[in-house]
């Protein structure tokens, strides 16, 4: 294994090397390379994301944890965040898909949170081709499979159709959870001699070096990139819900990581490093499907594993609850004072890294910037008369994001768990939560206003989110976003990024709701095409308890009523 | 009154049921393991929705073999109430409890959307309260509902009077070129065995019983367990 | 000893074989015109241990009554061996 | 001529496979311990016309490739005849 094959160039190879004070040893440089890549370090995004306002009356957990999390009233909280599954949809639609669901759960459970909502940003190519409709329909029967078998209802969700995204099909998932705020979870809160747990599926060869692989562009040759792909179980999930739920509510869980990108590594590592502590795992512990080399266990993406940290004195009741759900746990390490990340195989030393290095302090890449240059054909300001209006106002409609997405929505279960007062179809999806009121969603996205000025258009989409909360009465209460972009290695698109990223700060301060969780997706070009500049809003807004919610449907006995433009 | 709610893996709907009856009858609900051996003294056994097992090899394929089942059919055979919804009703299928199976819809693809019913029969414990000649809106949510039977044994449940819920056309739709949701012979969304103690049903009447979710008319079925079991039909 | 069967399930007649049609209506879609018949079926491969294969294929016969296989709608076959090698 | 072809579609080694993981637990916890891997895939029997047996089998792999098998998680195999009977 090469620097490069790794992932790393020559900097951050100098750097790695200047940090370690020594060559790093194979399983090192592999982990040090997937750890570093974009999908796991945000080196790209890092310094942009950090003018995002964070903080809000409502906010309680947002910045480094698994999803954000709002506060409903002094006992309960909501957390939520949306994620990008592009990748791994574009190369099979249907496990893509559902693992993207799959994984969105397990951050939210992460927090101690029952998840209880989903939702879907989906934009597919308008092409009409038998590669758009194999992703469009696999990618639809793939969150309806995972969502539905699951029991979390899929309440809402946005569709686009635009020819960028043939090539590069977008799978945005998204999910909510509610969680008592005294038995919240936290990666933070993990401390020296606690045991380290995985529970849930065995590891297998699965979606290796997956995050890796979501960090570069599509190669065109989906060959190439097939055993990367992860199979997902809803049924074992379903299962690993119930027993983590079990466990919180008997306080046998002290921090709690899902295993999403880069497995076993990931989360243990972020669990040492946020919780500032060191780290043991013991290879020959961990259950496996088949053998396997050392990197390949700490990389591999099977799912449905949740690590968990616990006393050591409850571990018995632990095995006891994984028993009762036919769940797979075994104990594979500790927590320790050290500071490093350590990783034994059968008493035997095969890594020992500075947890920092793993868990944070990945170098930034600065991209060069620069605005790209205005074709002459866009005008900004065009006088239409009556007659071009009706014409462009009926292209509009017949676009078909426009169109009716019922299709889609139909295969979702939006009704799972009664809370559902308004489900897919509706401006805003509301859901009742007993013994605080009514909680309120709205996503949206519109990459050809982006496309035109990602500042403004990103604003723009996030005034529109916000403002849909308030048409239904809701109080805002806190962002999360999915930046999906094309490569920022080409200065015009890294711009666009920076652009929308101002965008979104700009708006998110003005309308005072800030970014709580979020999630980047960049690459997501092939050699023919690239993605228009598509960052996706969700804003979630509260109606306590006792105030009337949500302006009632619009009727046939409204006739005769007024209509206002505000 | 007593109601236990089973629990199989992948069970989702369990909570759901708990929640509807408790907010609509005066029961105490008690949530029962698949692996748990006795049902004693229970009015009503109430298998939920869901995707027990996955729905892996058949839906209700494997949740019908587990030790649970034993006491459900026991349950069955001393004629008290047994009710399945949805996946609930896929097991009692599979268990020989009821007759028929749950194909995959006629679509191939899942189904989740509002749903209206006939009630075809009040002369049973589930249905003592509904009236006949008013159709009901039970949401249906499910990936195997055509119901399917082979002709002859079809035609027996027809005769003996059955089927006790069926698709129809909503409000306003001709019944002309319309067709039921998911493939069912007869239009078929609910049956009751022989003895007229086992119900199964597709659609989620607890799904219609909270006034803020909307329709209420799933309280009827809860109504008229509880006032079936007072004595009164 | 170790045995391997191959249990061949399939939709009893073409009436019921909803995913059978649904596939072939694919396939033609997708310009095989010379696809005249799908059928969708399962193929279970179960490895067991038996003291011989009489007793490999009785034991396997009754795993299909008992639960691989719903009788009212589909038929079964079992083949010694792995039919896919 | 008409061909009837035998498609046997399963989940690749070291592919999870789901199914079977849940259908080999029931299959034990009914009293079979005798059984020690489950693998569940499809058999999907196509009736095809065709010039010969070759051009048939032809057909059938595009249409595995194209429609039937996912080959990133599955792998076919086609033999000539019916294999269940
Ligand atoms: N992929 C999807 N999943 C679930 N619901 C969807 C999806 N796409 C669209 N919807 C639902 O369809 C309705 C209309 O969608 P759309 O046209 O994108 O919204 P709007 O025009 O209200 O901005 C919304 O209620 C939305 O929740």
């Amino acid at each position: 294994m090469t620097p490069e094959e790794a992932g790393l160039d020559t900097k951050e190879w100098e750097e790695l090397k200047s940090a370690l004070k020594r060559e790093p040893n194979d399983l090192e440089l592999r982990m040090v390379g997937v750890m570093w890549s974009e999908h796991c370090s945000y080196k790209s995004t890092r310094s942009l994301l950090a003018s995002l306002p964070k903080d809000g009356p409502y906010v309680i957990a947002g910045e480094g944890e698994n999803a954000g999390v709002v506060r409903l009233n002094h006992k309960l909280g909501l957390a939520f965040k949306v994620e990008s599954h592009n990748h791994p949809s574009a190369i099979s639609p249907y496990e893509g898909a559902a693992t993207g669901v799959g994984g969105i759960i397990r951050d939210i459970l992460a927090m101690g949170a029952r998840p209880v909502a989903s939702m879907d940003g989906l934009f597919f190519g308008s092409s009409d081709n038998s590669r758009n409709r194999r992703i469009s329909s696999g990618v639809v029967r793939g969150i309806g499979g995972y969502g539905n078998a699951v029991g979390v209802p899929t309440v809402g969700g946005l569709t686009i159709y635009d020819q960028c995204y043939d090539e590069n099909p977008l799978v945005n998932a998204f999910c909510a959870g509610i969680l008592e705020l005294d038995k919240a979870c936290s990666s933070k809160t993990a401390k020296p001699g606690m045991q380290v747990l995985i529970l849930g599926a065995r590891t297998g060869r699965d979606g290796i070096a997956g995050a890796a692989f979501a960090s570069t562009g599509l190669s065109g040759d989906d060959g190439a990139n097939k055993p990367q792909i992860q199979i997902g179980d809803p049924f074992y999930e379903k299962l690993l819900i119930e027993a983590c739920i079990e466990l919180l509510k008997e306080g046998k869980i002290q921090a709690m990581q899902d295993m999403g990108a880069a497995g076993i590594l990931s989360s243990t590592s972020e669990v040492a490093h946020k919780s500032g502590n060191g780290i043991d795992i013991h290879c020959e512990k961990i259950p496996l499907r088949e053998t396997m080399e050392p990197w390949e266990i700490f990389l591999s993406e099977s799912q449905e594993r949740m690590l968990l940290v616990c006393l050591p004195e409850d571990i018995p009741y632990v095995e006891a609850v994984a028993k009762k759900w036919n769940l797979e746990c075994a104990l594979v390490g500790e927590m320790t004072d050290t500071g490093f990340y350590r990783v034994f195989n059968r008493g035997e030393l095969l890594a020992e890294l500075p947890v920092g290095i793993l868990g944070g302090d990945s170098p930034v890449k600065n991209w060069p910037s620069s605005p790209p240059k205005r074709s002459a054909s866009i005008k900004t300001s065009r006088s239409l008369n009556a007659e071009d209006v009706v014409t462009e106002l009926l292209r509009v409609m017949q676009h078909p994001s426009m169109g009716d997405h019922s299709w889609i929505y139909k295969q979702y279960d939006s009704m799972v768990q009664l809370r559902t007062l308004l489900g897919p179809g509706n401006p805003v999806a509301a859901l009742w939560i007993e013994g605080a009121g009514t909680v309120v969603f709205s996503m949206e996205a519109n990459p050809w206003i982006c496309a035109q000025d990602p500042f403004n258009g990103t604003a723009l989409v996030t005034a529109l989110s916000i403002r849909h909360l308030s048409v239904a009465g809701a109080d805002p209460m806190g962002i999360t976003n999915c930046l999906n972009f094309p490569s920022p290695e080409i200065p015009e698109q890294y711009w666009e990024l920076e652009e929308s990223v101002k965008g979104l700060a700009t708006a998110a301060r003005e309308l005072k709701c800030p970014v709580v969780s979020g999630n980047v997706s960049l690459y997501n070009e092939s050699p023919t095409s690239r993605i228009m500049p598509s960052p996706l809003i969700v804003s979630a807004g509260f109606i306590p308890e006792g105030i009337n919610p949500l302006p009632p449907k619009p009727s046939s006995n409204d006739e005769g009523l007024e209509v206002f433009l505000v | 009154m007593k109601v236990a709610v089973i629990t199989f893996p992948g069970s989702n709907c369990d909570q759901d049921v708990k929640l509807a009856i408790s907010k609509s009858i005066n029961a105490k609900v008690n949530m029962i393991w698949h692996t748990d051996s006795t049902l004693d003294k229970y009015d009503l056994v109430v298998l939920p929705g869901g995707f027990s097992y996955g729905d892996y090899l058949r839906p209700g394929a494997m949740s019908a073999r587990s030790p649970v089942m034993r006491a459900v059919r026991e349950h069955a055979h001393r004629g008290c109430l047994v009710l399945g919804i949805c996946n609930g009703f896929q097991i009692l299928t599979e268990a020989g409890l009821l007759k028929g199976t749950l194909l995959t819809n006629r679509s191939q693809r899942f189904i989740c959307s509002p749903c209206w019913l006939k009630v075809e029969t009040n002369q049973t414990p589930f249905t003592c309260l509904f009236n006949p000649a008013e159709p009901v809106q039970f949401p249906i949510a499910h990936g195997d509902g055509m119901f399917y039977l082979p002709k002859e044994e079809l035609d027996d449940l027809e005769s003996s009077g059955r089927v006790v819920f069926r698709y129809v056309p909503p409000p306003g739709v001709e019944p002309e070129g319309w067709e039921n949701p998911n493939g069912s012979l007869n239009n078929i969304a609910g049956i009751i065995n022989e003895k007229g103690n086992v119900l199964g049903m597709m659609p989620h009447p607890e799904r219609a019983t909270l006034k803020r979710l909307g329709d209420t008319y799933g309280t009827m079925l809860w109504r008229s367990i509880e006032h079936w079991l007072r004595g009164g039909i | 000893m170790l045995y391997t069967l191959s249990v061949l399930v399939r939709p009893k007649d073409g009436v019921l074989d909803t995913q059978g049609r649904a596939v072939m209506s694919t396939l033609r879609e997708m310009g095989n015109h010379s696809v005249v018949d799908v059928s969708v079926g399962k193929f279970i491969r179960l490895t067991l241990e038996s003291k011989d294969e009489e007793s490999a294929v009785e034991a396997a016969k009754a795993m299909c009554r008992d639960l691989l296989c719903n009788e009212m709608i589909e038929t079964f076959t079992i083949k010694v061996g792995d039919v896919s090698k």
